[in-house]
Protein backbone atom coordinates (compact mmCIF):
# COMPACT_ATOMS: atom_id res chain seq x y z
CA UNK A 1 0.00 0.00 0.00
CA UNK A 2 1.39 3.39 -0.93
CA UNK A 3 0.32 6.48 1.90
CA UNK A 4 0.05 9.89 0.90
CA UNK A 5 0.79 12.83 3.12
CA UNK A 6 -0.74 16.07 2.69
CA UNK A 7 -0.11 19.79 4.09
CA UNK A 8 -0.61 18.87 8.55
CA UNK A 9 -0.30 15.26 7.68
CA UNK A 10 2.86 16.09 5.53
CA UNK A 11 4.32 18.41 8.38
CA UNK A 12 3.25 16.21 11.37
CA UNK A 13 4.78 12.85 9.61
CA UNK A 14 8.14 14.49 7.68
CA UNK A 15 7.41 12.62 4.73
CA UNK A 16 5.16 13.17 1.83
CA UNK A 17 4.46 9.53 0.96
CA UNK A 18 5.71 5.69 2.14
CA UNK A 19 5.03 2.63 1.52
CA UNK A 20 3.03 0.32 3.53
CA UNK A 21 3.40 -3.37 3.59
CA UNK A 22 0.31 -5.08 4.41
CA UNK A 23 -0.76 -8.79 3.20
CA UNK A 24 -4.10 -8.25 4.17
CA UNK A 25 -6.90 -6.03 3.46
CA UNK A 26 -7.57 -3.04 6.02
CA UNK A 27 -10.55 -1.49 7.55
CA UNK A 28 -10.11 2.72 8.57
CA UNK A 29 -9.97 2.14 12.01
CA UNK A 30 -7.22 -0.56 11.70
CA UNK A 31 -5.12 1.77 9.25
CA UNK A 32 -5.47 4.61 11.04
CA UNK A 33 -4.23 2.78 14.39
CA UNK A 34 -0.90 1.32 12.40
CA UNK A 35 -0.38 4.77 11.13
CA UNK A 36 -0.35 6.18 14.05
CA UNK A 37 1.56 3.39 16.09
CA UNK A 38 3.91 4.12 13.68
CA UNK A 39 3.84 8.54 13.48
CA UNK A 40 2.18 9.48 16.58
CA UNK A 41 2.39 12.88 15.44
CA UNK A 42 -0.70 11.95 13.46
CA UNK A 43 -2.86 11.41 16.52
CA UNK A 44 -4.46 15.24 16.80
CA UNK A 45 -5.03 14.98 13.03
CA UNK A 46 -7.34 11.63 13.05
CA UNK A 47 -10.43 13.20 13.54
CA UNK A 48 -10.21 16.03 10.69
CA UNK A 49 -8.53 14.33 7.89
CA UNK A 50 -10.65 12.43 5.00
CA UNK A 51 -8.93 9.25 3.72
CA UNK A 52 -9.09 8.60 0.04
CA UNK A 53 -8.66 5.32 -1.99
CA UNK A 54 -7.31 5.16 -5.57
CA UNK A 55 -8.24 9.55 -5.71
CA UNK A 56 -11.85 8.79 -4.54
CA UNK A 57 -12.64 9.79 -1.22
CA UNK A 58 -13.44 6.39 0.95
CA UNK A 59 -17.05 5.41 0.86
CA UNK A 60 -18.45 4.24 4.34
CA UNK A 61 -17.59 0.58 4.84
CA UNK A 62 -14.86 0.83 2.04
CA UNK A 63 -11.76 -1.25 3.05
CA UNK A 64 -7.97 -0.92 1.86
CA UNK A 65 -6.75 -3.74 0.02
CA UNK A 66 -2.79 -4.04 -0.21
CA UNK A 67 -2.38 -2.55 -3.69
CA UNK A 68 -4.52 1.09 -2.79
CA UNK A 69 -2.82 4.47 -2.99
CA UNK A 70 -4.02 5.91 0.23
CA UNK A 71 -3.93 9.51 0.91
CA UNK A 72 -4.22 11.22 4.26
CA UNK A 73 -6.64 14.79 3.65
CA UNK A 74 -6.71 17.00 6.15
CA UNK A 75 -9.01 19.96 5.82
CA UNK A 76 -8.47 21.35 2.20
CA UNK A 77 -8.15 25.42 1.81
CA UNK A 78 -7.28 25.96 -1.76
CA UNK A 79 -8.77 28.81 -3.83
CA UNK B 1 -20.35 22.86 -21.02
CA UNK B 2 -16.64 23.32 -22.15
CA UNK B 3 -14.58 22.42 -19.12
CA UNK B 4 -10.69 23.48 -18.84
CA UNK B 5 -8.72 22.63 -16.18
CA UNK B 6 -5.22 23.54 -15.38
CA UNK B 7 -3.55 23.10 -11.71
CA UNK B 8 0.48 24.12 -12.50
CA UNK B 9 3.04 25.89 -10.74
CA UNK B 10 3.00 28.42 -13.32
CA UNK B 11 2.30 31.90 -12.73
CA UNK B 12 -1.03 32.25 -13.64
CA UNK B 13 -2.30 34.25 -16.71
CA UNK B 14 -5.26 35.11 -17.94
CA UNK B 15 -6.43 32.79 -20.91
CA UNK B 16 -7.35 34.47 -24.26
CA UNK B 17 -10.80 36.22 -24.51
CA UNK B 18 -13.11 33.75 -25.94
CA UNK B 19 -15.55 35.07 -29.29
CA UNK B 20 -19.02 33.96 -28.28
CA UNK B 21 -21.98 35.89 -29.30
CA UNK B 22 -24.52 33.61 -27.71
CA UNK B 23 -22.74 34.31 -24.37
CA UNK B 24 -24.18 37.19 -22.96
CA UNK B 25 -22.60 37.23 -19.63
CA UNK B 26 -18.83 36.69 -18.83
CA UNK B 27 -17.55 36.46 -14.85
CA UNK B 28 -14.18 36.18 -13.86
CA UNK B 29 -13.07 35.30 -10.21
CA UNK B 30 -8.95 35.73 -8.86
CA UNK B 31 -8.05 34.52 -5.83
CA UNK B 32 -4.69 36.32 -5.06
CA UNK B 33 -2.67 35.32 -2.03
CA UNK B 34 -3.09 38.52 0.63
CA UNK B 35 -0.39 40.06 3.09
CA UNK B 36 -2.09 38.66 5.86
CA UNK B 37 -3.19 34.85 6.51
CA UNK B 38 -5.23 34.12 9.68
CA UNK B 39 -4.37 37.77 11.09
CA UNK B 40 -0.51 37.27 10.69
CA UNK B 41 1.27 38.89 7.80
CA UNK B 42 2.93 36.66 5.40
CA UNK B 43 5.16 36.97 2.56
CA UNK B 44 4.10 34.28 0.40
CA UNK B 45 2.00 30.64 0.78
CA UNK B 46 2.64 27.68 -0.33
CA UNK B 47 -0.22 25.22 -2.38
CA UNK B 48 -0.26 21.35 -3.00
CA UNK B 49 -2.43 19.04 -4.41
CA UNK B 50 -3.50 15.41 -4.83
CA UNK B 51 -3.36 16.46 -8.16
CA UNK B 52 -5.57 13.73 -10.31
CA UNK B 53 -8.01 13.74 -7.44
CA UNK B 54 -7.92 17.35 -7.34
CA UNK B 55 -8.27 17.94 -11.02
CA UNK B 56 -11.24 14.25 -11.08
CA UNK B 57 -13.44 16.34 -8.31
CA UNK B 58 -13.00 19.61 -10.03
CA UNK B 59 -14.52 18.14 -13.05
CA UNK B 60 -17.28 15.79 -11.04
CA UNK B 61 -18.48 19.16 -9.15
CA UNK B 62 -18.61 21.09 -12.56
CA UNK B 63 -20.69 18.42 -14.39
CA UNK B 64 -22.61 18.18 -10.89
CA UNK B 65 -23.64 22.06 -11.27
CA UNK B 66 -24.18 22.48 -15.07
CA UNK B 67 -27.63 21.02 -14.69
CA UNK B 68 -29.01 23.51 -12.44
CA UNK B 69 -27.35 26.35 -13.53
CA UNK B 70 -26.58 25.15 -17.64
CA UNK B 71 -23.00 27.49 -18.42
CA UNK B 72 -21.68 27.72 -22.03
CA UNK B 73 -18.09 27.26 -20.46
CA UNK B 74 -15.92 27.13 -17.58
CA UNK B 75 -12.76 27.58 -17.45
CA UNK B 76 -10.24 26.83 -13.91
CA UNK B 77 -6.56 27.77 -13.31
CA UNK B 78 -4.91 26.93 -10.09
CA UNK B 79 -1.43 27.51 -9.05
CA UNK B 80 0.09 24.98 -6.65
CA UNK B 81 3.83 25.90 -5.11
CA UNK B 82 5.05 28.80 -3.68
CA UNK B 83 3.05 32.16 -4.55
CA UNK B 84 3.79 35.50 -3.53
CA UNK B 85 1.87 38.03 -2.07
CA UNK B 86 0.03 39.71 -4.58
CA UNK B 87 0.06 37.33 -6.98
CA UNK B 88 -2.94 34.95 -8.59
CA UNK B 89 -3.44 31.00 -6.84
CA UNK B 90 -6.99 30.57 -8.50
CA UNK B 91 -8.38 31.93 -11.94
CA UNK B 92 -11.70 31.19 -13.09
CA UNK B 93 -13.43 32.26 -15.83
CA UNK B 94 -17.15 31.27 -16.59
CA UNK B 95 -19.23 31.95 -19.93
CA UNK B 96 -23.27 32.05 -19.97
CA UNK B 97 -26.11 33.39 -21.66
CA UNK B 98 -27.10 34.88 -18.78
CA UNK B 99 -25.30 36.67 -15.60
CA UNK B 100 -27.78 34.26 -13.08
CA UNK B 101 -26.41 31.18 -14.12
CA UNK B 102 -22.72 32.36 -14.56
CA UNK B 103 -22.93 33.64 -10.53
CA UNK B 104 -24.75 30.96 -9.56
CA UNK B 105 -22.04 28.33 -10.83
CA UNK B 106 -19.07 30.19 -10.14
CA UNK B 107 -20.37 31.05 -6.59
CA UNK B 108 -21.18 27.75 -5.92
CA UNK B 109 -18.22 26.14 -7.51
CA UNK B 110 -16.01 28.31 -5.08
CA UNK B 111 -17.82 27.01 -1.95
CA UNK B 112 -17.31 23.68 -3.29
CA UNK B 113 -13.78 23.68 -4.01
CA UNK B 114 -12.82 25.29 -0.70
CA UNK B 115 -14.78 22.18 1.08
CA UNK B 116 -14.10 19.24 -0.84
CA UNK B 117 -11.14 19.91 -3.36
CA UNK B 118 -7.88 18.26 -2.25
CA UNK B 119 -5.69 21.77 -1.96
CA UNK B 120 -3.88 23.03 0.63
CA UNK B 121 -2.57 26.35 1.51
CA UNK B 122 0.35 26.44 4.33
CA UNK B 123 2.84 29.14 5.65
CA UNK B 124 6.19 28.11 4.15
CA UNK B 125 7.81 27.07 7.17
CA UNK B 126 10.17 30.19 8.91
CA UNK C 1 -14.35 52.31 -1.31
CA UNK C 2 -12.48 53.40 -4.74
CA UNK C 3 -15.13 54.31 -7.50
CA UNK C 4 -14.64 54.77 -11.20
CA UNK C 5 -17.09 55.14 -13.39
CA UNK C 6 -17.19 55.64 -17.36
CA UNK C 7 -19.87 56.29 -19.99
CA UNK C 8 -18.58 56.17 -23.36
CA UNK C 9 -18.93 55.61 -27.07
CA UNK C 10 -15.71 53.80 -27.08
CA UNK C 11 -14.91 50.22 -27.47
CA UNK C 12 -14.33 48.62 -24.40
CA UNK C 13 -11.05 47.82 -22.77
CA UNK C 14 -10.52 45.95 -19.86
CA UNK C 15 -8.23 48.81 -17.26
CA UNK C 16 -5.18 47.53 -16.17
CA UNK C 17 -4.15 45.39 -13.00
CA UNK C 18 -4.52 46.66 -9.53
CA UNK C 19 -1.82 45.58 -7.38
CA UNK C 20 -3.26 45.52 -3.80
CA UNK C 21 -2.23 42.50 -1.49
CA UNK C 22 -5.01 43.35 0.90
CA UNK C 23 -7.53 42.57 -1.68
CA UNK C 24 -7.95 38.64 -1.97
CA UNK C 25 -10.69 38.60 -4.24
CA UNK C 26 -11.03 40.38 -7.84
CA UNK C 27 -14.54 39.63 -9.60
CA UNK C 28 -14.80 41.03 -12.70
CA UNK C 29 -18.36 40.67 -14.90
CA UNK C 30 -18.44 41.90 -18.71
CA UNK C 31 -21.69 42.13 -20.54
CA UNK C 32 -21.78 41.27 -24.22
CA UNK C 33 -24.04 42.07 -26.65
CA UNK C 34 -25.69 38.40 -27.43
CA UNK C 35 -27.23 37.53 -30.98
CA UNK C 36 -30.40 37.45 -29.92
CA UNK C 37 -32.26 40.05 -28.51
CA UNK C 38 -36.15 38.80 -27.34
CA UNK C 39 -35.91 36.01 -29.47
CA UNK C 40 -35.57 38.04 -32.74
CA UNK C 41 -32.17 37.36 -34.08
CA UNK C 42 -29.93 41.27 -34.13
CA UNK C 43 -26.55 42.47 -35.41
CA UNK C 44 -25.98 44.77 -33.24
CA UNK C 45 -27.96 47.16 -30.08
CA UNK C 46 -28.05 50.87 -29.47
CA UNK C 47 -27.17 51.86 -26.01
CA UNK C 48 -28.34 55.43 -24.79
CA UNK C 49 -28.29 56.99 -21.25
CA UNK C 50 -29.33 59.81 -19.64
CA UNK C 51 -25.39 60.42 -18.73
CA UNK C 52 -25.20 62.44 -15.54
CA UNK C 53 -28.10 61.33 -13.84
CA UNK C 54 -26.96 57.64 -14.85
CA UNK C 55 -23.11 58.47 -13.68
CA UNK C 56 -24.81 60.12 -10.14
CA UNK C 57 -27.14 57.17 -9.62
CA UNK C 58 -24.23 54.67 -10.30
CA UNK C 59 -22.12 56.39 -7.60
CA UNK C 60 -25.04 56.82 -5.48
CA UNK C 61 -25.98 52.71 -5.83
CA UNK C 62 -22.38 51.82 -5.50
CA UNK C 63 -22.16 54.09 -2.12
CA UNK C 64 -25.14 52.79 -0.26
CA UNK C 65 -23.87 49.26 -1.05
CA UNK C 66 -20.87 49.40 0.43
CA UNK C 67 -21.93 49.94 3.83
CA UNK C 68 -23.35 46.06 3.89
CA UNK C 69 -20.37 45.18 1.48
CA UNK C 70 -16.93 46.43 2.39
CA UNK C 71 -15.28 46.58 -0.96
CA UNK C 72 -11.61 48.64 -1.96
CA UNK C 73 -12.51 48.98 -5.10
CA UNK C 74 -15.24 49.12 -7.60
CA UNK C 75 -15.11 50.08 -11.63
CA UNK C 76 -17.96 50.37 -13.69
CA UNK C 77 -17.44 51.25 -17.69
CA UNK C 78 -20.53 51.45 -20.04
CA UNK C 79 -20.09 51.59 -23.22
CA UNK C 80 -22.77 53.57 -25.39
CA UNK C 81 -24.08 54.05 -29.05
CA UNK C 82 -24.46 51.29 -31.24
CA UNK C 83 -22.49 48.01 -30.20
CA UNK C 84 -21.66 44.95 -32.54
CA UNK C 85 -23.26 41.58 -31.19
CA UNK C 86 -19.96 39.56 -29.34
CA UNK C 87 -18.97 43.30 -28.45
CA UNK C 88 -18.85 44.03 -24.42
CA UNK C 89 -21.27 46.70 -23.41
CA UNK C 90 -20.66 46.58 -19.72
CA UNK C 91 -17.18 45.79 -18.19
CA UNK C 92 -17.04 46.12 -13.82
CA UNK C 93 -14.62 44.98 -11.61
CA UNK C 94 -14.58 44.51 -7.97
CA UNK C 95 -11.84 44.17 -5.34
CA UNK C 96 -12.67 43.36 -1.54
CA UNK C 97 -10.37 41.46 1.11
CA UNK C 98 -12.71 37.99 0.64
CA UNK C 99 -15.00 36.84 -2.43
CA UNK C 100 -18.70 37.33 -0.25
CA UNK C 101 -18.69 40.89 0.27
CA UNK C 102 -17.48 41.24 -4.08
CA UNK C 103 -19.90 38.90 -5.24
CA UNK C 104 -22.40 40.33 -2.93
CA UNK C 105 -21.69 43.52 -4.46
CA UNK C 106 -21.79 43.04 -7.86
CA UNK C 107 -24.44 41.03 -8.18
CA UNK C 108 -26.83 43.12 -5.94
CA UNK C 109 -25.35 46.24 -8.16
CA UNK C 110 -26.48 44.27 -11.47
CA UNK C 111 -29.93 44.36 -10.18
CA UNK C 112 -30.10 47.71 -9.61
CA UNK C 113 -28.07 49.07 -12.79
CA UNK C 114 -31.04 47.42 -14.77
CA UNK C 115 -33.95 48.70 -12.63
CA UNK C 116 -32.93 52.08 -12.01
CA UNK C 117 -30.24 53.70 -13.90
CA UNK C 118 -30.98 55.49 -17.05
CA UNK C 119 -29.63 53.60 -19.72
CA UNK C 120 -31.83 51.58 -22.44
CA UNK C 121 -31.50 49.41 -25.31
CA UNK C 122 -33.01 49.25 -28.81
CA UNK C 123 -32.96 47.53 -31.77
CA UNK C 124 -31.79 49.56 -34.03
CA UNK C 125 -34.47 50.54 -36.75
CA UNK C 126 -34.42 48.44 -39.80
CA UNK D 1 -38.56 74.03 -19.20
CA UNK D 2 -36.65 71.45 -20.93
CA UNK D 3 -37.82 68.05 -21.83
CA UNK D 4 -35.49 65.33 -22.54
CA UNK D 5 -37.09 62.08 -24.19
CA UNK D 6 -35.20 58.52 -23.82
CA UNK D 7 -35.56 55.48 -26.05
CA UNK D 8 -38.87 54.38 -26.65
CA UNK D 9 -40.07 57.87 -25.72
CA UNK D 10 -37.69 59.34 -28.27
CA UNK D 11 -38.95 56.86 -30.86
CA UNK D 12 -42.35 57.98 -29.76
CA UNK D 13 -41.78 61.38 -29.84
CA UNK D 14 -39.20 61.57 -32.65
CA UNK D 15 -37.01 63.87 -30.77
CA UNK D 16 -34.49 63.58 -27.90
CA UNK D 17 -34.95 66.84 -26.69
CA UNK D 18 -37.15 69.77 -27.12
CA UNK D 19 -38.26 73.26 -24.91
CA UNK D 20 -41.22 73.26 -23.44
CA UNK D 21 -42.63 77.43 -22.26
CA UNK D 22 -43.97 77.76 -19.15
CA UNK D 23 -44.98 80.73 -16.74
CA UNK D 24 -45.87 78.53 -13.92
CA UNK D 25 -45.16 75.44 -11.81
CA UNK D 26 -46.49 71.88 -13.07
CA UNK D 27 -47.30 68.86 -11.21
CA UNK D 28 -46.39 65.68 -12.60
CA UNK D 29 -49.98 65.10 -13.84
CA UNK D 30 -50.26 68.46 -15.63
CA UNK D 31 -47.22 68.19 -17.55
CA UNK D 32 -48.06 64.77 -18.94
CA UNK D 33 -51.10 66.40 -19.83
CA UNK D 34 -50.01 68.92 -21.72
CA UNK D 35 -47.18 66.66 -23.32
CA UNK D 36 -49.80 63.87 -24.18
CA UNK D 37 -51.58 67.05 -26.05
CA UNK D 38 -49.00 67.95 -28.08
CA UNK D 39 -48.02 63.93 -28.82
CA UNK D 40 -50.18 62.05 -28.55
CA UNK D 41 -48.12 58.90 -29.16
CA UNK D 42 -46.73 59.50 -24.87
CA UNK D 43 -50.20 58.39 -24.07
CA UNK D 44 -49.44 54.23 -23.99
CA UNK D 45 -46.07 55.38 -22.37
CA UNK D 46 -47.22 57.12 -19.77
CA UNK D 47 -47.94 54.45 -17.18
CA UNK D 48 -44.60 52.96 -17.72
CA UNK D 49 -42.60 55.94 -17.70
CA UNK D 50 -40.93 57.45 -14.60
CA UNK D 51 -39.60 61.79 -14.72
CA UNK D 52 -37.07 63.17 -13.44
CA UNK D 53 -36.39 67.00 -12.92
CA UNK D 54 -32.43 67.98 -13.01
CA UNK D 55 -31.13 64.82 -13.02
CA UNK D 56 -33.22 63.01 -10.14
CA UNK D 57 -36.17 61.05 -10.23
CA UNK D 58 -39.29 63.22 -8.93
CA UNK D 59 -40.10 62.90 -5.59
CA UNK D 60 -44.08 62.20 -4.56
CA UNK D 61 -45.56 65.82 -4.46
CA UNK D 62 -42.88 67.50 -6.13
CA UNK D 63 -43.70 70.11 -9.20
CA UNK D 64 -41.29 71.30 -11.66
CA UNK D 65 -40.64 74.78 -12.40
CA UNK D 66 -40.20 76.60 -16.00
CA UNK D 67 -36.34 76.36 -15.05
CA UNK D 68 -36.29 72.64 -14.51
CA UNK D 69 -34.42 69.85 -16.73
CA UNK D 70 -37.50 67.15 -17.42
CA UNK D 71 -36.96 63.81 -18.66
CA UNK D 72 -38.78 61.11 -19.66
CA UNK D 73 -37.64 57.65 -18.24
CA UNK D 74 -38.81 54.62 -19.95
CA UNK D 75 -38.28 51.31 -17.93
CA UNK D 76 -34.62 50.94 -18.05
CA UNK D 77 -32.52 48.08 -19.80
CA UNK D 78 -28.95 48.89 -19.81
CA UNK D 79 -25.89 46.33 -18.78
Amino acid sequence: MRILYFAQARLAVGLSEEAFHTTESLSAEKLWHLLIHRHPALLPLQSACRLSKNSHFLQLGETFHPDDEVALLPPVSGG
Amino acid sequence: MKVFVRLSPDPITPLPDIADSTSGAVVTFSGVVRNVEQNQPITSLFYEAYHPMAETLIRDILRQLSLPYPCSSVEVLHRLGHIPIGETSLWIRVLAPHRAEAFSLLTHFLDRLKQDVPIWKTKPSP
